[in-house]
């Protein structure tokens, strides 16, 4: 058990702090990002611009194969590369769909020819991409999707409504799944496409979020167009090629999650005085926010164990899954209390409430993280049935072709 | 033995659960949080009509003369309805500070104009953030003038008068102050909850009057008749959320069935049930304190603030989670309560504050 | 709304305190009745003693119709004989099942002769009733319950094993429900009867539960025979007349619970330093405890709910399972919590542990309250679908007969 | 970086749990439980014969001389077993006082034993119900005579040295002190957990040697130490409680299907498993501060402590109610289980104890 860095990877890490200290300035004070940012096109060219910097020296998508501009580096050099980025003032991240789930996905299942197509202008982010995966009436239940995909001669026409998906104006590509024969059990008719977001047909409506952000859409298709050669994988292999996204979307939530925010608490309470006493001489808010450190730094030192498990060439197990559904649980049962030590102040949303109202702002966006991908009862499902191997539930849409399972109450 | 509201009561209720849902649906709460009303004024009015505001003062003030019971009732269904309106600190807290420590002059003046909602009256206690307790506060009066900041008070950039906690020559008292008099600045601050509206007010030498008698044990007192009656907004309020996410559970299918029929939610649901129904024991039991003046009132008013703001946003934040990604949605209702429900465990002292009292109290009582 | 007594219930309390202060010791020290306590002979004599002395008094079962010995008491007035009786010493209680589950269900579903045969030794207390409900494979599951009835002549010949029988070796009766048909649904098969506890072919052997205890007994069954005319209602209609028995048994394992517990941690701490500082100045352990009292008080009032809602005549709903679901769950996390405080000495089950241990004790008797009358499990999907009218769990044991349900997993 | 343990570390862990399945099935701590006898002697000395009570002992003092890493290995295993032997008190807590404190004398005369096993260790520092912390005991030493009584002490029947901490002219420390001496009385007590035992000591002018070094800060980073290792008792422990749990949902079936079917246990199961996941990735961070000595040491040891006396309980609380019935009689091994956790969060202070020591530390390494 070591922690510190082998003679290779100490050597990696001053290249590649040598190489963010020529093109980035140091981190000052840690800006913690909010989920659903509103994206402004200047956001947008400042990322594209620093992506296009690290793509051109060799450091995007670093553990992605060589030949398609990544350096196929080791997960532990990732860890490493992301320890010491985040020491340097960057822009926000428009990528981390693209890069953190329809990359890998392309990369898993596409053909060398739809590699060599997208991925290199995805990886210097010269292209935008997204995920076009929920519906109204299929979150947790994916499978249950609805849109559908019908074949005419060489093309696909898409019919039907996406949700949740993030910077749909900015992207000039999406990965869709879609059903392309609903008479066959719900899992089998799916289809996994890249679709073009400036095809005709295509109507995007941003979706405004209980903390006002506007970082996701909804995009509705009527007659979209997708040429077969856009198709990955097989046809009716869709859910396969999906789970890979998903897995990717988990771990990329769910790592090294809220630790940062959960020990602001400590700082927090520090400052704060309850009724003239000092809040860190109260005990039961020691203890308190002594409960939260300890999940917290244990998610923390599990992300550790996951990439010591990654660098031992294991696959990365549900920890993701874990992270994600502690975590976020975690960081709004801290930001509630949080806003409860400000007594009448955490009623404000003003910067006149302790930490100009950042609790309250992360009491608000909280509910959204334990929703996207995927809610606190399909991870606690997955972990369940994957790692304690307990039975699935009952199940009331086996067995059946995806036309006859029940969608609604009976019509009486 | 009878643990229960009578018929009349009852009935009441219904009446004012009939006009809200007429003239108070979600969208109501949703438009003054979306717009830069800060409160429904057209609300407020119609129930003074139904003598609300009124509720607990004596006709010869211009109000209904009902009872306490009858009071908690009306505030269960504001808070049903997540009303928009500046209820709880008006009536819970000013119009009881007069009808207890109001000189005859004092209540002439005023509880005319708050029964019949011409006039919004609000509390100014706290200064600072963790501020719940009286005796920590800074203002201070000097020959008749209130000097000092309160931050935050509710409803404090749309109410006529504040019942003002300050130290006078070392002693804790309150004083009604016009706040459209001379000396006062108010500053209309963003609220967590824009159906709510929240302000600061700075006070330079502002005429004041004392209340008689509201020594620091009466401010104490106060707050507790307040935290009673707002224990059964809170309440109406869980109780709302708690259906709505039912019916929303119920029609909701997911892998063939109604999302309903999982364990996991199901179960989550019977727990909140739990939750709700102790609150509401605690509550009824601290309501029929408040309205015989029992001894027991100011154990009860702990145990219905806190048993009331657990069970409100507990409910509230399995409201959205149960509702799935609609339910993160501006365009849902689930953050009307989501926000509602931290608004009012942020008044009158958090339920951290409660929870002490509570302790403090029953010490008290076993001793005695 | 109101507290007080109206002028006939205070009446009714004045002729019970009377009678009580006549015939027996005012209580002095509160002495917690730990579940699963042994019956020595001495104690059930005692406790008949009692009994008998009420009966002939007209204070037994004042609920029950006068025929049968009660006085056709109002709930209020049960409510008011038993506060009154809680202030005097009295004999442990060895009747709890037969007055409380087996007596009700005989006067619900008994025919007459049934009742005259009986209720009345049952009321004097000359007769101890239990109940064989459970077996090994039918806990929460009661009907999927094996042991079988079959018709000879007019006999029943009842084989197959019951468990957590309370009181078996010292009663005269008792109820009985078993498998009358196998072929059809598993709630179609069940009958109800009366069995003699001194049959042939009856075997008792007790369980020692993990606090030491022996409150309970397994009673395996080789041929015995009852007469059909011990049957209670129809052949296969075992089911309903269970459900009665078991309402009254939540009712009576749910009641004011554990208030008394909960509220003793204030004066346990106000005794206690913690590392040279009084525990009670502990905001931690304050608002522990605060929120324990809400709980407990809660579950106080709302008894006294349920029992403005019986004297109105509604039929009591859920509230003793949700009484029973909360209350048991908050003793043991209230034991778990005064242990911690005891610190090092939590770990003795000793004379010289704090409260003489009481609160060990409490931790080791209260995780089968949990289970006894319906686990947690149970009672939660009893008011999600009975109060909340949630859809029923998917079901595999519906609509089959009751031999093809699985019991185990598949052989292979 | 690699935050795993070596190959060779799992081999000498799976040598211990092989050993321990064939010489501590849990029939062997029930047989304890059950028996008047306070421990598993033969175990006791096959451990020893293993190298465990010697692990971090030099060779020159008859131990094994391996690391840290090896020895959180061995603690784990006696943990899943529940092992009845009085392992920790004599291997994390006297035996490590020893080898920090003790002079070449004291190492030469007890090390080996400590060993081979012939005499047990155990720590004294309690005196009364809730006390965590060695600054507020009353035991003194003067002179060389140790004077005072010290309730409940682990072990303390059968151990043949005892580490104590006293009082001398004011400051705390530590003792060695022969318990087989003139001026001990020891007295069994009856242990929540009977496969363990606890005694009552009573120290009448015993002959005692102060331990050099130790002071408060010293008896503070002794305590660390023992509370990393134990924490991997506990995490073993926990393991094994929701292994016995997992097979038995699995093979029960109610409403024909596997209990473990039943979203409301399957989602709790993961539950557990999330909680024992976070422990044990605690106790691996504090493995590795201790073994490095890093400067890490006192938070990490906070953190390990609380997570895994917490995961270990909560298991077993589920382990019970998941089992139903059946979990609650004697015959099954659910509460063996209930027990250890409960007695092994008594030892070293309790979770409470640590939490506001974990705060306390945490604002030093800010402040730092």
């Amino acid at each position: 058990m070591d922690f510190n860095d082998t003679a290779d990877e100490a050597a990696f890490r001053a290249e590649a702090r040598t190489w963010l200290a020529k093109n980035a300035r140091p981190r000052t004070a840690m800006t913690p990002t909010i989920s659903g940012e509103d994206l402004t096109l200047d956001v947008v060219k400042q990322s594209q611009a620093w992506q296009k910097k690290k793509a051109e020296a060799g450091w995007a998508c670093i553990t992605w194969p060589k030949e398609y501009g990544g350096r196929s580096a080791t997960p532990i050099q990732n860890a490493i590369w992301g320890q010491e980025q985040s020491k340097f003032e960057t822009p926000p991240d428009v990528f981390s769909i693209g890069i953190g789930m329809c990359g890998p996905t392309l990369l898993t299942h596409g053909t060398p020819e739809q590699k060599t197509r997208w991925i290199p202008k995805l990886l210097t982010g010269e292209e935008i991409w997204c995920q076009l995966f929920s519906e109204p009436s299929a979150g947790s239940d994916l499978a249950g999707l609805r849109s559908s995909a019908v074949k005419q001669g060489n093309d696909w026409i898409v019919n039907g409504q996406k949700i949740w998906t993030s910077g749909a104006q900015i992207c000039e590509w999406g990965i869709l799944v879609v059903r392309s024969d609903a008479t066959v059990a719900k899992h089998a008719g799916l289809t996994f496409f890249v679709v073009n977001m400036h095809s005709p047909g295509i109507e995007i409506r941003p979706i405004t979020q209980i903390n006002r952000g506007q970082g996701f859409n909804e995009v509705f298709f009527s007659d979209v167009r997708i040429p077969d050669d856009q198709r990955i994988s097989a046809v009716g292999n869709g859910w396969a090629v999906s789970i890979t996204t998903l897995m990717n979307e988990r771990m990329s939530i769910g790592s090294g999650m809220g630790v940062g925010a959960i020990e602001d608490l400590v700082g927090f309470v520090e400052k704060l005085e309850i009724d003239g006493e000092p809040a860190i001489e109260d005990r039961q808010v020691r203890e308190r926010i002594a409960e939260y450190v300890v999940k917290a730094r244990g998610l923390k030192y599990t992300s550790l164990r996951t990439l010591s498990a990654l660098s031992q060439g294991k696959t990365p197990g549900p920890e993701a899954s874990m992270s994600k559904l502690v975590g976020a649980v975690l960081q709004q049962h801290a930001a509630s209390f949080a806003m409860e030590l400000a007594g009448a102040s955490s009623a404000l949303l003003d910067d006149l409430a302790p930490e100009r109202a950042a609790w309250q702002q992360r009491y608000l966006s909280l509910p959204g993280l334990r929703i996207a991908g995927g809610t606190d009862e399909v991870l606690r499902n997955i972990i369940a049935e994957r790692v304690l191997g307990l039975p699935p539930d009952a199940r009331a849409d086996k067995g059946i072709s995806f036309k006859d399972i029940p969608t609604g109450p009976p019509k009486s | 033995m009878n643990f229960d509201f009578s018929d009349e009561q009852k009935l009441l209720q219904q009446t004012a659960r009939d006009y809200l849902a007429a003239h108070s649906p979600l969208a109501t709460c949703r438009e003054i949080l979306e717009s830069d009303q800060p409160y429904a004024a057209s609300l407020w009015k119609g129930a003074a009509e139904m003598g609300w505001q009124g509720a607990v003062i004596p006709e010869e003030f211009g109000g209904a003369g009902f009872g306490y019971l009858e009071l908690a009732m009306i505030a269960y269904e504001v808070g049903r309805a997540l009303a928009p309106i500046p209820f709880g600190p008006s009536v819970f807290v000013a119009t009881e500070a007069l009808l207890r420590h109001g000189s005859a002059a004092q209540k002439t003046a005023w509880l005319p104009k708050l029964a019949n909602g011409s006039a919004i009256g609000t509390f100014a206690l706290a200064e600072k953030p963790g501020q719940n307790a009286a005796e920590s506060i800074a203002a201070t009066v000097k020959d008749g003038k209130l000097s000092g900041t309160k931050l935050p008070v509710a409803d404090g950039d749309v109410a006529k008068l504040a019942v003002v906690a300050a130290q006078e020559s070392g002693a804790t008292g309150l004083y009604l102050v016009d706040l459209d008099g001379p000396g006062v600045e108010r500053k209309t601050l963003e609220s967590f909850d824009p159906s709510r509206s929240q302000a600061r007010i700075a006070f330079d030498g502002a005429r004041c009057e004392k209340l008689a008698g509201a020594d620091a044990a009466a401010i104490a007192r106060l707050l507790d008749r307040a935290a009673v009656l707002t224990a059964f907004e809170q309440l109406g309020g869980a109780d709302r959320a708690l259906e709505i996410t039912r019916a929303f559970i119920v029609g909701r299918y997911a892998f063939g069935k109604p999302i309903a029929a999982f364990q996991a939610i199901k179960h989550r649901m019977a727990d909140l049930w739990c939750e709700i129904e102790l609150a509401r024991s605690n509550a009824y039991y601290a309501a029929w304190a408040l309205a015989n003046e029992d001894a027991e009132l100011p154990v009860a008013a702990c145990l219905a603030r806190i048993a009331a703001s657990e069970a409100f946003e507990k409910t509230t934040i399995e409201m959205i989670e149960f509702h799935g990604g609609v339910g993160y949605t501006w365009e849902y209702d689930c953050h009307l309560f989501y926000r509602r429900s931290k608004q009012l465990a942020g008044l009158l002292g958090t339920p951290k504050y409660w929870k002490n009292l509570l302790i403090e109290r029953l010490r008290t009582a076993k001793a005695a």
